[in-house]
């Protein structure tokens, strides 16, 4: 029984990382956001199968939470913000770092992820176990594409794969923490999104670009 | 207390000084005349310019300020009080405890800064030529005098003047090797003081080659006659001193009159062989250029800090 | 009457009252006259108490946790009282001055800001002497570097005056910064910011701790001082502002500095009397020579009348320390006799700077009041349209140029007899290397009078050389007032040293020499016999009674003659004009010849001849200008070095969001790291 | 009884900003909306001050439950927001009156920009006051989102850059915030499992049962969470440009108390990291990330043009200094670390209010076009340089004794190589930011130019925040110091040695 949850949670972290991998590898916007959905609906699996394991019934209410919100809403808003748009803005055409090389740089960061968290004692607790460096490692790819794409929107997505992340993270560590939290948090992120899809229709209207390359205006040289 | 004795003694000293000072330089330009195959005038020649330059009248410019009229008489009152401080041909004066050859060199200095005082206030550019030099020379003069001086004090225990060539008359010669680098500072360190070739040629007017004699330029009558007069105070005092400190033979160490006689006289000898002495070596060198004098008073402290080197080793 | 401590009190609140009537009444004539009248009455109550504690008994007063953790603590004791004075002295005369000078201010409607900053200026000043905490000491300090940097830039439409006042208080806060430390490691080794507990302790502290103490309290107070290679600021701030301020700047405020190393050095560093401190000692008289010689070589060449003082106060800083490091050298050897004469040399030189450069400047300032221009190139023949300011000043330029019978003859007496004492240092190398310290402090001296003929003689003698310097009136009488004082004490402290020596000797408690006014000050040798005397009253009954003998003498010789004015020998060219004259820099020529390797002097002519002949020359233009040395090969170099690194550094604000992104990536997983390599080794 | 009467308090403490924001949306007039928003303010800050005694005397009060806690180190966050708050309210009055007479803004944007104001002191409010740490997290992101809306509110386009930096930045490392937050639950849940996990009173309870390595890499995303909010370098590089876009009285806000309420939620943090693992560990971190913002920020100071960056960067400055005194430890480092979040509080908002004044006069930010502001507005002139020697740390200002203090203790705690460091970069910095701020004030102004103020309104929030900075300076009331003293107790982990 042990060994066969074990591996469950073991190839449903891989997935998710998987996931996490197909919007580090692509260019175009929809591709991103199909990714992105993909991810969420593994993460709200992963949130049913913690939910199973611990048997504590809020956690079915984040699933869903999060298959609604994740999967469908916030797509859905970006999509909305972005229908405008005129297609090359959706591309990222040129990050710091090339595709190939990104991949490679987020296995890496894979790695640091499980190198930095060994010593964490877990108490033999599976879960834990094996989601902890997965979520980590989000945080380390979303924060990767961050940094190295130039896109406003592509950022966007980076922020919401690091909300991914984050999720996984509260999920695994805590099991909820307790349900007026974890709603607050979730309203934090929605307003977060909706903020950002305001001024990244802002952008576009004002610079005619989505380039973050425009937004250098302010510094000090 | 001194006793009065004592102070009549000290007098004496003063005067014998203030009215040897005219006679030296006679004695220094008759030499010089003679180095030239000159007959030259008497040695009392200065005297006699003296008197008569007292008994003339005067001429002022009229751009001059009272710094100008005063300067004569602060000239003197300085070379004078000097004087007071000088052992003659006693071994001390009563007047040390007033005053030691720091505060001969200070007064000096006062002299001096109102001569340059009054070469700038008669706004003639010959006036200021002359200050302008003799800034130079006097703060270069300075540390060269200061350094020799702090020679012969730490070696003679003193700047206290009776100390001092009480000290050097007892001393003997060989133990101190380092007054010889002393001696050898502060006589070129007279010639600039007193202003003699090569420092200031006292001789000429030509604006080449005056520094002394542009400052007193615009003077006349009385006024000119102290300066003169104070001038060669100032030549006898540092001559004076030059022979009492490194050949202090024949000073009188008592106040016995026999002993003051035969150091009246041998006092007397010494300056007018220095005096011969430095006319000579006046004869046999030119004029230096302004901008080398500085180079030998490198030499004067190039030499005192030998001294002081050797002082300690 | 009252015991010093309200004395104390009643001048802290009459500076207070001074400084809010400065803010709070109307710009007019009796506002003026109230500041300067109030900042006067208070300098009579300095003077008073601190002539009180000298006299009599330490003063001290405790206010605790004024603010937490920190007591106002007041404690006067002799030295501090012996600089109080010096603070009250010159403030009361300078204060008298300013009533006269500040009507310019008043004209422009802008007394009121400088009488608040004239009066809580002097009031910083005693209390950052009276205070016995290092948190207030910094507090006043600090208060004192602020007021009188605002009254640097108190004429700020010059933009120049706004960058002399930076570079001021910039130097200024780099210096406290040193003091902070220096305070600091006290704090560290007493556990409290007490003077007292740094008193007591200090004793106690490790040797590198005292010797880390006196470095960063030299440097600290040395910058306050301006002692070279800290002095940049001075020569720029002091000819900047208003000049009664300039006045107090010099003669007090970097007197302060002194103050604190005195301090510092003799209660909480930790000195003892062993050969191991004499290095200390040894690097004051450094420090102090090339203060002296520098600052005197700057002097000598310049033409502003404001600045020439400036460098002049460096190289009379210079003096001081020479004699504070002979001091420190002679007490680490046990010497304590000459330790004596040395310090009182020191204090006898702080106190006669004070008074001369306040005269100085205030001497200055009414050159520059009534001529508008500090260039002396422009004056000349002052005397004869202000004959008070030009007998006050020539006073200052006597003593200053350490001439007899004033007062600065006196300390420079002393430094040199404290020089020659050291034969009995039993060190040769300290003994030679001290003997050829007093090579700069000779030369210094001999330069510094040539500075004072330069300036004396070319803004007061000789014709006037600009239109600047024609149709000038005396200036009002309470600016004679003001610099009469300041006379006064010269001559007096000059003819009577005795004042002097049993002011310092009662306020430092040593053994008081000579025992009355007309005995002689004496040095001993070892022997016993006599290394040195001095007796000014005795030499000024000479000078006197030699100059009545010789005006009869003269008199008698003389008979009757008359004098007659004529113009002066112009070579039979016709008229002199003033064109002719020797201006400021031709006369110093000579000196900057010969000290070009410092100067630096870079000249620059241009010729125009008539046709071929080049010996023809229709116009000649000769533009000379030296080098600032420290500037150049000093600090233009670190503050370059910095701007560079700077500049690096604020490029990491690029403007590009992934950059910042990768900052706080890089840091995120450098920390972490950090936990996780560190936690296996 | 008394349960109630501390509900009571805390309601109506959170009511004001409610209700305004609510009366804004309402109402909708522009002259009155800024009354309420006065009003509004007025009422936190006499609630606050009425408070402070009563925390003095009790300690803690808890409210609904365990939902809310305020103990010293609460109450001094709490008093510079009220205080900043109620200032930036009465100058907003002027400031957006004169942006809408220059025709910068119009009535919607001043109904939005109040309604944000409120919501934002809200937001702030709760942040000292939260029991529950998840709760705090909640309400530092929810200040950033309000904030970055108050940021763009004109649409221009360097105002939505700097939104979009801010939001992105702050956004990102907030998560890393919450991470680090969520480490700490779940290191408290290893220990003990409780209700109250998420808890400050259950984790400070239970914090030396924690597991040290887990402390140690929660801390590490704590102090690069919240530290990216509080602008501790190098995270700090959203703030010069969000500061210097936002209109002057949010700007004055966001540094004068948001910075603190973002390090409060660090410090709350490190006292628990402290309780467990020792102080050593948060302590070395902060200093690191102390001494690179001041230098950073000094290095920034010398080189700028712009009058609010150059604000902005002092921000960096005088966090950097909070978190070096807290890093030294010591009664000296942290009482000096607490007064200085105080002293802060009190002179940035000034600079902020000064500045906003001299650009609207001068109808520019670039310093370089700014000459003789005290000739042109002379009581305002006074005001920017008392403040500005305020800042750098000149007495007889408040922030020469804080800072006195923070860099005694480091001299006490052996931290010889931070501390002179430091002492190196402040001096730089004084001689940088000073070398601006009098070239602004002094001299003459380039074009002839009309003497005036930029009216009553506008003088006395100033007047207010400068008689503080110079009170504080000489004096500091007992109710204060009992405060901060308890506070420094609280961080200390109890009694100092």
């Amino acid at each position: 029984m042990e060994t066969i949850q074990f591996d469950v949670l073991t190839i449903s972290g891989a997935i998710l990382l998987i996931a996490t991998f197909g919007i580090v590898a692509t260019r175009g916007f929809m591709d991103w956001l199909n990714a992105y959905r993909y991810q969420s609906i593994v993460l709200s699996g992963i949130t049913a199968i913690i939910g199973y394991v611990t048997g504590i019934w809020e956690i079915y209410i984040a699933a869903g939470l999060t298959l609604v919100i994740k999967s469908i809403i916030i797509p859905k808003v970006l999509t909305y913000v972005t229908r405008k748009l005129e297609i090359e803005f959706k591309l990222e055409t040129n990050p710091y770092v090339s595709i190939r090389a990104s991949v490679i740089i987020s296995a890496l960061l894979v790695a640091l992820s499980y190198f930095l968290i060994q010593q964490i004692p877990f108490k033999s607790d599976q879960i834990v176990n094996a989601y902890l460096p997965v979520s980590m490692a989000q945080f380390f790819i979303g924060l990767f594409v961050l940094v190295n794409r130039r896109t406003v929107l592509s950022q966007v997505v980076g922020l919401l794969i690091i909300e991914n992340g984050l999720f996984l993270f509260a999920m695994a560590l805590t099991h909820g923490v307790s349900l007026l939290i974890e709603i607050g948090i979730f309203v934090d992120i929605l307003v977060g999104i909706l903020i950002s899809s305001i001024l990244l229709f802002r952008i576009s209207r004002t610079f005619d670009s989505l380039d973050v390359g425009n937004l250098e205006n302010l510094r000090d040289d | 207390m001194p006793s009065i004795t004592m102070i009549i003694i000290g007098l004496v000293q003063v005067l014998v000084i203030l009215g040897l000072a005219p006679l030296l330089t006679g004695i220094i330009r008759k030499t010089k005349a003679r180095t030239q195959k000159r007959i030259g005038a008497s040695i009392l020649q200065p005297y006699y310019d003296l008197l008569k330059l007292v008994q003339k009248d005067e001429i002022v410019s009229d751009q001059t300020s009272w710094i100008f009229r005063v300067c004569p008489w602060v000239n003197f009152a300085a070379m004078a009080t000097a004087a007071f401080f000088i052992p003659v041909f006693l071994i001390y004066t009563p007047f040390g405890l007033v005053g030691d050859l720091l505060l001969v060199v200070g007064l000096f200095a006062l002299g001096r800064f109102f001569t340059m005082l009054a070469g700038l206030d008669v706004a003639s550019s010959f006036g200021g030529l002359g200050s302008s030099r003799e800034m130079m020379i006097s703060a270069l003069l300075e540390p060269a005098l200061f350094l020799s001086i702090f020679v012969v004090a730490i070696t003679y225990g003193g700047t206290n003047l009776s100390t001092l060539i009480g000290a050097s008359s007892n001393a003997s010669f060989l133990p101190h090797p380092q007054i010889i680098f002393a001696a050898i500072g502060l006589f070129i360190i007279i010639l600039g003081e007193t202003g003699r070739l090569p420092f200031d040629n006292p001789a000429t007017h030509l604006e080449l080659t005056m520094v002394h004699e542009t400052m007193i330029l615009e003077y006349s009558g009385k006024s000119l006659a102290l300066m003169e007069w104070s001038q060669s105070i100032k030549q006898i005092i540092l001559f004076t001193l030059m022979v009492n400190i490194f050949v202090p033979w024949g000073i009188s160490s008592s106040v016995l009159l026999q002993s003051l006689a035969v150091g009246f006289l041998t006092f007397i000898g010494k300056i007018s062989l220095f005096g011969i002495f430095v006319a000579f070596s006046e004869s046999s060198v030119a004029k230096w250029r302004l901008f080398r004098i500085p180079d030998l008073i490198t030499i004067a402290i190039a030499t005192s800090m030998i001294g002081i080197v050797l002082c300690y080793l | 009457m009252f015991s010093n401590l309200v004395l104390f009190q009643i001048s802290i609140l009459i500076f207070l009252g001074g400084a809010l009537v400065g803010l709070l009444l109307r710009n007019n004539r009796f506002t003026r006259h109230a500041i300067f009248g109030s900042a006067m009455l208070g300098s009579v109550f300095t003077i008073m108490f601190s002539i009180g504690v000298i006299t009599g008994k330490p003063m001290t007063w405790m206010i605790p946790n004024v603010i937490p953790f920190f007591d106002l603590e007041i404690f006067v004791d002799g030295v501090a009282a012996f600089f109080l004075l010096i603070v009250g002295i010159v403030s009361f005369a300078v204060s008298a001055y300013s009533i006269g000078y500040s009507k310019e201010y008043q004209v422009k409607k802008r007394t009121m800001a400088l009488g608040f900053l004239f009066n809580v200026f002097i009031l910083s000043m005693v209390l950052v002497v009276a205070s016995n905490n290092a948190f207030f000491f910094l507090l006043f300090w600090e208060v004192m570097s602020l007021t009188s940097f605002f009254l640097v830039i108190y004429d700020h439409d010059k933009e120049e005056n706004i960058k002399s006042g930076m570079t001021y208080l910039v130097m200024t806060h780099l210096g406290t910064a040193f003091i902070f430390a220096s305070f600091l490691l006290g704090y560290i080794q007493t556990g409290s910011f007490s003077f007292d507990s740094f008193r007591h302790g200090s004793t106690g502290f490790p040797l590198l701790v005292k010797n880390l103490v006196f470095i960063f309290a030299l440097v600290g107070f040395g910058t306050k001082a301006g002692m070279v290679p800290l002095h940049v600021w001075l020569p720029k701030a002091h000819p900047s502002a208003p000049s009664n301020v300039s006045a107090l700047m010099s003669a007090v405020m970097i007197k302060i500095g002194i103050y604190g190393m005195i301090r510092t050095i003799f209660d909480f560093s930790g000195f003892g009397t062993s050969p191991d401190f004499a290095w200390w000692g040894m690097l004051l008289i450094a420090f102090g020579s090339a203060s002296a010689i520098i600052g005197v070589l700057y002097a000598v060449v310049e033409r502003d009348i404001k600045r020439a003082l400036a460098f002049s106060s460096i190289e009379n800083i210079g003096i001081i320390l020479i004699g504070l490091g002979l001091s420190v050298v002679f007490a680490s050897f046990q010497l304590t006799a000459f330790a004596v004469l040395a310090l009182v040399a020191s204090m006898y030189h702080t106190i006669n700077h004070a008074v001369f450069k306040g005269l100085l400047f205030m001497g200055a300032g009414s050159v520059v009041s009534v001529t508008h221009t500090k260039n002396i190139e422009h004056l000349g023949g002052l005397v004869k349209q202000m004959p008070w300011t030009a007998l006050l000043f020539l006073i200052g330029a006597i003593s200053i140029s350490g001439l007899p019978p004033f007062n600065g003859f006196i300390s420079e007496w002393f430094t040199m007899q404290s020089l020659l004492s050291s034969y009995q240092i039993p060190s040769t190398i300290l003994q030679i290397s001290i003997a050829f310290a007093s090579l700069p402090f000779a030369l210094t001296i001999g330069i510094a009078t040539a500075t004072f003929v330069k300036l004396f003689g070319m803004t007061f003698l000789s014709k006037a050389r600009s239109k600047y310097a024609m149709n000038i009136k005396e200036v009002p009488r309470s600016m004679i007032l003001g610099m009469s004082i300041l006379a006064a004490i010269c001559v007096l402290f000059g003819v009577v040293p005795y004042l002097g020596t049993s002011l310092i000797s009662t306020a430092f408690h040593m053994h008081s020499q000579p025992s009355s006014p007309f005995d002689s000050m004496a040095i001993q040798n070892s022997s016993g016999t006599s290394f040195a005397n001095l007796s000014m009253p005795v030499v000024v009954i000479m000078l006197s009674s030699v100059s009545i003998a010789i005006f009869g003498f003269i008199r008698v010789l003389s008979g009757n003659t008359k004098k007659t004015k004529y113009g002066t020998w112009d070579c039979g060219f016709g008229s002199l004009n003033e064109r002719m004259e020797y201006t400021p820099t031709s006369l110093s020529q000579p000196i900057r010849a010969v000290f070009k390797v410092f100067f630096r002097p870079h000249n620059q002519t241009e010729k125009e001849s008539f046709g071929e002949n080049p010996y023809l020359l229709k116009t000649i233009k000769i533009e000379t200008a030296i080098k600032n040395i420290f500037e150049d090969l000093l600090y233009t170099p670190i503050v370059s070095s910095f701007v560079f690194f700077f500049d690096k550094v604020r490029r990491l604000q690029t403007g590009k969001i992934n950059a910042y992104l990768l900052y706080i990536m890089v840091t995120l997983v450098l920390l972490l790291l950090f936990v996780r390599l560190s936690n296996n080794a | 009884m008394n349960a109630l009467i501390s509900n009571l308090t805390i309601l109506l403490l959170l009511l004001p900003p409610i209700v305004g924001a609510g009366l804004v949306t309402v109402i909708k007039k522009k002259r009155t909306i800024g009354i309420i928003t006065i009003c509004a303010a007025s009422l936190i800050l006499i609630q606050v001050l009425l408070l402070v005694p009563r925390i003095v005397s009790e300690k803690t009060i808890t409210a609904f439950g365990d939902t809310f806690y305020v103990d010293s180190l609460s109450a001094v966050i709490l008093l510079s927001v009220s205080v900043v708050g109620f200032v930036a309210a009465l100058y907003s009055k002027n400031y957006m009156g004169r942006q809408y007479d220059n025709g910068t803004v119009d009535d919607k944007h001043i109904v939005r920009y109040y309604q944000g104001f409120n919501v934002f002191l809200l937001t702030m409010l709760v942040v000292p006051i939260a029991n529950n740490l998840g709760i705090m997290w909640v309400m530092v992101e929810a200040t950033t989102l309000v904030s970055v809306l108050l940021i763009m509110l004109y649409f221009k386009e360097n105002a939505i850059e700097a939104a979009w930096k801010y939001l992105i930045i702050a956004t990102v490392g907030l998560s890393f915030a919450l991470i680090g937050t969520v480490f700490f639950y779940y290191a408290n849940i290893n220990a003990n499992t409780s209700e109250d996990a998420m808890n400050w009173t259950g984790m400070v309870h239970n914090a030396k049962l924690f597991d040290p390595n887990l402390v140690k890499i929660a801390f590490v995303f704590i102090l690069v969470g919240f530290g990216t909010k509080a602008g501790l370098a190098p995270m700090h590089t959203w703030l010069p440009d969000a500061h210097s876009e936002a209109p002057t009285p949010v700007s004055a806000v966001l540094s004068g108390v948001l910075l603190n309420c973002a390090f409060y939620a660090i410090i709350r943090f490190h006292i628990i990291s402290s309780i467990s693992i020792g102080p050593e560990f948060s302590n070395q971190l902060l200093i690191i990330l102390a001494v690179i913002s001041i230098g950073i920020a000094a290095a920034s100071i010398y080189f700028q043009k712009d009058m609010k960056r150059m604000l902005a960067y002092s921000s960096v400055e005088h966090m950097g200094l909070i978190s070096l005194g807290i890093g030294f430890g010591g009664l000296f480092g942290i009482y000096g670390a607490l007064l200085q979040i105080v002293n802060h509080a009190v002179a940035k908002p000034l600079m902020f209010f000064a500045s906003g004044s001299v650009s609207q006069k001068y109808e520019a930010k670039a310093m370089s076009k700014i000459k003789g502001i005290i000739r042109v507005m002379p009581v305002t002139g006074i005001l920017f340089l008392i403040g500005g020697l305020a800042l750098v740390g000149m007495p007889p200002f408040n922030v020469f004794l804080s800072e006195f203090m923070i860099l005694s203790s480091g001299f006490k705690s052996g931290q010889f190589v931070a501390t002179s460091l430091v002492i190196l970069f402040l001096v730089i910095t004084f001689a940088a930011f000073l070398r601006h701020l009098i070239k602004m004030i002094f001299g003459n102004p380039l074009s002839e130019m009309k003497k005036g103020e930029m009216g009553k309104l506008a003088i006395i929030p100033m007047a207010i925040l400068c008689s503080l900075v110079i009170i504080f300076g000489i004096y500091i009331p007992t109710q204060l110091q009992t405060l901060i003293h308890n506070a420094s107790t609280i961080i200390s982990g109890g009694g100092f040695a």
